[in-house]
């Protein structure tokens, strides 16, 4: 679960961390009395609170030089969407003036399998450009899960990075902040880009909390203090998808996508494309689905307008084909088959599914490649 | 011999009295593995289709002192208990089938399990089989043919639909691998890669990768470093996948620019490695390998 | 600092622990009406929420089978002191049916140098005689402080105490709960004692938890929390000590101690006793102390009415006798010899120390026996 | 040789820059304790008394390979982090002089340092002196003379009470070591009496415990087992401390009926070490065992 910049902040201003003054705007706010009881002095920025990556070179966030100037860019960026997705809230924010733009984050380290920091001096443009050209910029530095992130050793990070005197000190406790939010959140990723260099000390100027999902139930604070709902994150269909609980992800192609297991569903993405076709979305109904789930994921399908055509690919380990069957033949009873469907399906109690279908006048492919060809010539 | 597992296989299923522990024990037990001993703490005394149900591995140990292997099916909340059981027990290899463990949990028990000399697979992952001889996991076990190839891949299904091919085509398996999905496994590519370069009697390897990470990226530069000699032919799910995007679980995001198909492609073609375009053009590609 | 009962009980809920249904009444209070608001109905137990050990063999805790007796008792026990101290508040609570009794705590093996698990299956009586009488009855595991207490470690005590099916699986939940408080609140002790068994279920009759006093910083939310103030712990002089930030501990003879060090001050107590005094108190100040807090030291005890004489004995490390002297000079000046005063100096700037004490007109012995025999004989 | 600490000891102070750090690095180089460096973060380039100060322990070392000891000034909320600097750093000495560390925090850096094969000593100690050879730590040096005694105390005031004495008398010490007044310290009196065992320089011990704990009782149980074989002499604080009430700190706590003044000095007792009533009686009684 990915936190709004404002929610990090805030996560960060409880654990004693500076942060600008601001104030969050919703949409139908009166933005200037707004800003005026905050205490807030041009100039500002204005920022579209939204998930998406790259938020500010899309035009999310910009800097205003007095209140009016504020209520009109609020105005235009409550009806912008940013990379398909409109924000439901706006973080107005007194601009800082400071001296420099540090990166600093923790994250999990894969292959290590331990967390790991990682930090520059070139904070504040985009750092995986920093990465790939002068990755020797990026300081990296592994943590001990059991023992967690040691003062000494984010002064060594500081360090790393020619900082000294207070301001070492000054970066060296935010990062020991960053890492148990880290640890307590069960983040997947706690950073902030830039930090700003104010001085003797930094200051976060944007925040990002990755949370796992896995370890939301241990988390249930976050989910309800959350005051801006789905918005910022999620497409129109993927919200509904979510709502259904359906892992669905929209793409931008025309053809309907299901698969049993992430692996399979992106490798039958793949084999669409590979003979000239586009996926419309992925949509993976995991392993031991039901037909009650098989149902609702074509039923889904079938509305869902982007898709004109259907493939669904499945094979069958601990999901059963008659199951998968049944599902399929119930979401077309209901919905109508209102686009084509080509199902391709293998696997466990295969001959099953197959008659159930056939019965139903839907044929099961056997071979995946002729499904494909079938579902593209449609 | 075989890659982690063969007939001298004696299993403790933990989390056997569940609906998917007891379903799988039988399954098991029909494909011929020795299921010795089950774990349910508070059931300890019952009986799950003809296993000894006991309230501990310390005890299922004691009174099983052949036992050497682990499968977890409890679910995710109380799942890294049961590793860190199955390890102080003292069993080398445990099978981590449960999904949606908190990957800072995982992170944990499989630093602690490398430091103890216990070998994790998974967690979120179908297990392991070696096709005639043993089969710890929830994969369909005739669906796997007996046979010199081996297969380590981070997807279920498509592990599935490969060995089927194989076996199809005359390639039947040594030991296939399903390492799982999740961010953070315990046997890894290149670790896993390393037992199949000691194992006689595999010939050759099927490596099935996805985007995100860099254990693709790791197999190829330990085969550039000389380190895995066998013959190779990998397929990468996601390559359609758009970056940024989540594609069902943790194991498929892209981040810090890492981990794209292009990167893990070029990698593994950069040292000979044929990366088949789609699943069903790997037995091909694998045949020429063999040739070679 | 040790929390009162009712105290660690909240700490348990607030966890999800089920306690015994209860009232928290103070003095003052209708105790019927808040019964009835709480709802409880009898018999109930009747609690003085005072910090002594063997508070329920002192007359502290009563069951009653009325409301009517509830309300009399608490008037009874508001004005019965237990073992010195009279209590701020009582805990009014429902008697609860059970079938056994257990002991479980966490507190630190010293010597392990590790976190121990202690129970047993005879809680409810004095463990420490359960301890001597039979000690194969008290299970002990140790754990590792990186790893902490793992679920299937507290189904192991559970076992070794012979509970099994869900018993065992509250028993071994409860357990854990307990350590994430030791952990969690830097704990030196969290116990329960009697733990009583109901039906399939462990329930806390009584909770203790001691929190590390040198870990309070991080626990600011305990010292905030406190509704009953220091009453219930300390005697009237202890109370005075602690405001002022002495470290002074009330005992029952008439000599009153100074020490520099709790080893000498403790040895200076041992010394007093020996030669066949009584010690009034124990005041340690520390290492180091400068003149102001030797004065405050001194004024105390000359204030102190159980002490009709004072020995103080000085080993100067990085303690310095003249500084020393001063204090006690000005102390003198400030509140008058009101009693006799025997001061042994020794160490770093003692020849210092002396001139000043004598230019006072106090003599400063070197060898404690003969101070010892002197302040005995005054 | 003498116990841990002699001539080739090469320190550095962490914490030089506090007011503490700084008084008593002055005093333990007119001792003529060899401190090469300092360490106070964020202050790293500045000097104290002609000592250089970096902002970690690792670049002192880089810069001073020749470090081998540390003793520690930094305030109780940051010393934790200190000892595991110290520890990383590869130095095998550690004198903790910091009073008021949680003992959560000193619990897991204790058993971090054990290990690692660093000795702690503290925390909440006097330190350590191997008289006219070195000394890290916070007693006066004038006190102590050179001689055959070891000196062991939970004690740091009484530790220098009887040190006095035992000089007045002709008894100096080999090496006095106080290990502090906290329920958990590094160095327990078993594992310093170990090192006193194999000392040859060492003749005789002096034990100064306190109630509460059990380090006496295993001090007992250790030559009980012939383990230690030296003549000892002990003194136990406390005999009049009534039992439950906290006497300063938290050592001195009374728990679970361990601990009290007759245990201890019954165990002692009864493996034959004379325990004096005073502290003033122990020269006398050291003596008599020396003449024995």
């Amino acid at each position: 679960m990915k936190l709004f910049e404002f929610e990090a902040k805030e996560i960060l201003a409880a654990r004693g961390v500076k942060v600008p003054p601001s104030v969050l705007v919703f949409p139908g706010d009166d933005v200037a009395a707004k800003i005026r009881e905050a205490g807030l002095e041009p100039p500002l920025v204005v920022k579209s609170q939204v998930l998406v990556a790259g938020r500010g070179k899309a035009g999310g966030i910009k800097l205003v030089k007095s209140v009016e100037e504020a209520v009109r860019v609020a105005e235009e960026l409550f009806r912008k969407p940013i990379k398909g997705v409109l924000p439901g809230a706006l973080l107005i924010e007194k601009a800082v003036e400071h001296e420099a733009e540090l990166y600093a984050a923790i994250t999990i380290d894969r292959s290590e399998r331990k967390p790991v920091v990682l930090a520059s001096r070139f904070g504040g443009v985009d750092i995986e450009e920093i990465a790939k050209e002068k990755p020797e910029s990026i300081v990296r530095l592994h943590v001990d899960p059991f023992l967690g992130l040691r003062g000494f050793e984010a002064r060594r990070v500081g360090k790393a990075l020619g900082l000294s005197g207070k301001l070492l000190i000054s970066f060296a406790s935010f990062l020991q902040t960053l890492y148990s939010i880290f640890e307590e959140l069960d983040a997947d990723l706690v950073e902030s880009n830039p930090l700003a260099v104010v001085g003797d000390e930094v200051l976060p100027l944007d925040a990002r909390i990755i949370v796992d999902d896995n370890a939301l139930f241990r988390h249930k604070e976050i989910i309800e203090k959350r005051r801006v709902e789905q918005a910022g994150e999620y497409t129109e269909w993927e919200v509904k998808a979510r709502q259904i609980g359906l892992p669905f992800v929209e793409l931008d192609g025309n053809v309907g996508i299901i698969g049993n297991g992430a692996g399979l569903t992106m490798a039958t993405m793949d084999l669409v494309y590979s003979f000239g076709g586009k996926p419309a979305n992925f949509l993976d109904i995991g392993g031991g689905a039901r037909a009650e789930l098989v149902k609702k994921a074509v039923g889904f399908l079938l509305d869902f307008p982007k898709a004109d055509r259907i493939f669904m690919n499945i094979f069958g380990g601990i999901t059963r084909g008659d199951e998968v069957a049944k599902g399929v033949v119930e979401a077309v009873k209901e919905k109508g088959l209102k686009k084509p469907l080509v199902v391709r399906l293998r696997g466990t109690r295969e001959e099953e599914g197959r008659r159930i279908l056939e019965e139903a006048g839907i044929h099961a492919y056997t071979d995946p490649i002729e499904a494909v060809k079938k579902v593209l010539s449609l | 011999m075989v890659v982690l597992l063969d007939e001298s296989a004696r299993v403790i299923v933990q989390g056997i009295t569940g609906r998917e522990g007891s379903f799988h024990t039988k399954l098991m037990l029909e494909y011929g593995t020795k299921v010795v001993a089950g774990v349910t703490p508070g059931k300890g005394g019952s009986e799950v289709h003809g296993v000894p149900v006991y309230d501990s591995v310390e005890e299922a140990v004691r009174k099983h002192p052949e036992a050497n292997t682990s499968i977890i099916f409890v679910p995710a909340r109380f799942a890294p208990d049961a590793v860190y059981e199955a390890i102080d027990a003292g069993l080398k290899l445990v099978v981590v089938i449960t999904e949606g463990i908190p990957v800072h949990d995982t992170m944990k028990f499989v630093n602690y399990a490398k430091k103890k000399g216990t070998v994790i697979i998974g967690p979120n992952c179908p297990g392991i089989i070696s096709p005639g001889k043993a089969k710890v996991g929830i994969m369909p076990g005739h669906i796997f043919k007996p046979g010199k190839i081996g297969v380590v891949s981070r997807s279920g299904t498509l592990t599935y639909e490969i060995s089927a091919l194989l076996g199809e085509q005359g390639l039947g398996q040594s030991t296939v691998i399903g390492i799982g999905g999740d961010p953070i496994v315990g046997l890894t590519f290149t670790e896993a890669m390393k037992l199949y370069e000691e194992d006689p009697d595999t010939e050759a390897l099927v490596l099935i990768g996805e985007i995100g990470g860099d254990m693709e990226e790791r197999a190829a530069e330990m085969i550039r470093r000389g380190e895995f000699t066998k013959p190779v032919v990998a397929y990468i799910a996601g390559r359609t996948a758009p970056p940024g995007k989540r594609m069902g679980h943790a194991g498929a995001i892209i981040m810090m620019g890492a981990g794209t198909y292009e990167s893990k492609r070029k990698a593994l073609e950069s040292v000979g490695v044929p990366v088949a375009e789609t699943p069903f053009d790997v037995p091909r590609l694998l045949r020429e390998q063999l040739r070679k």
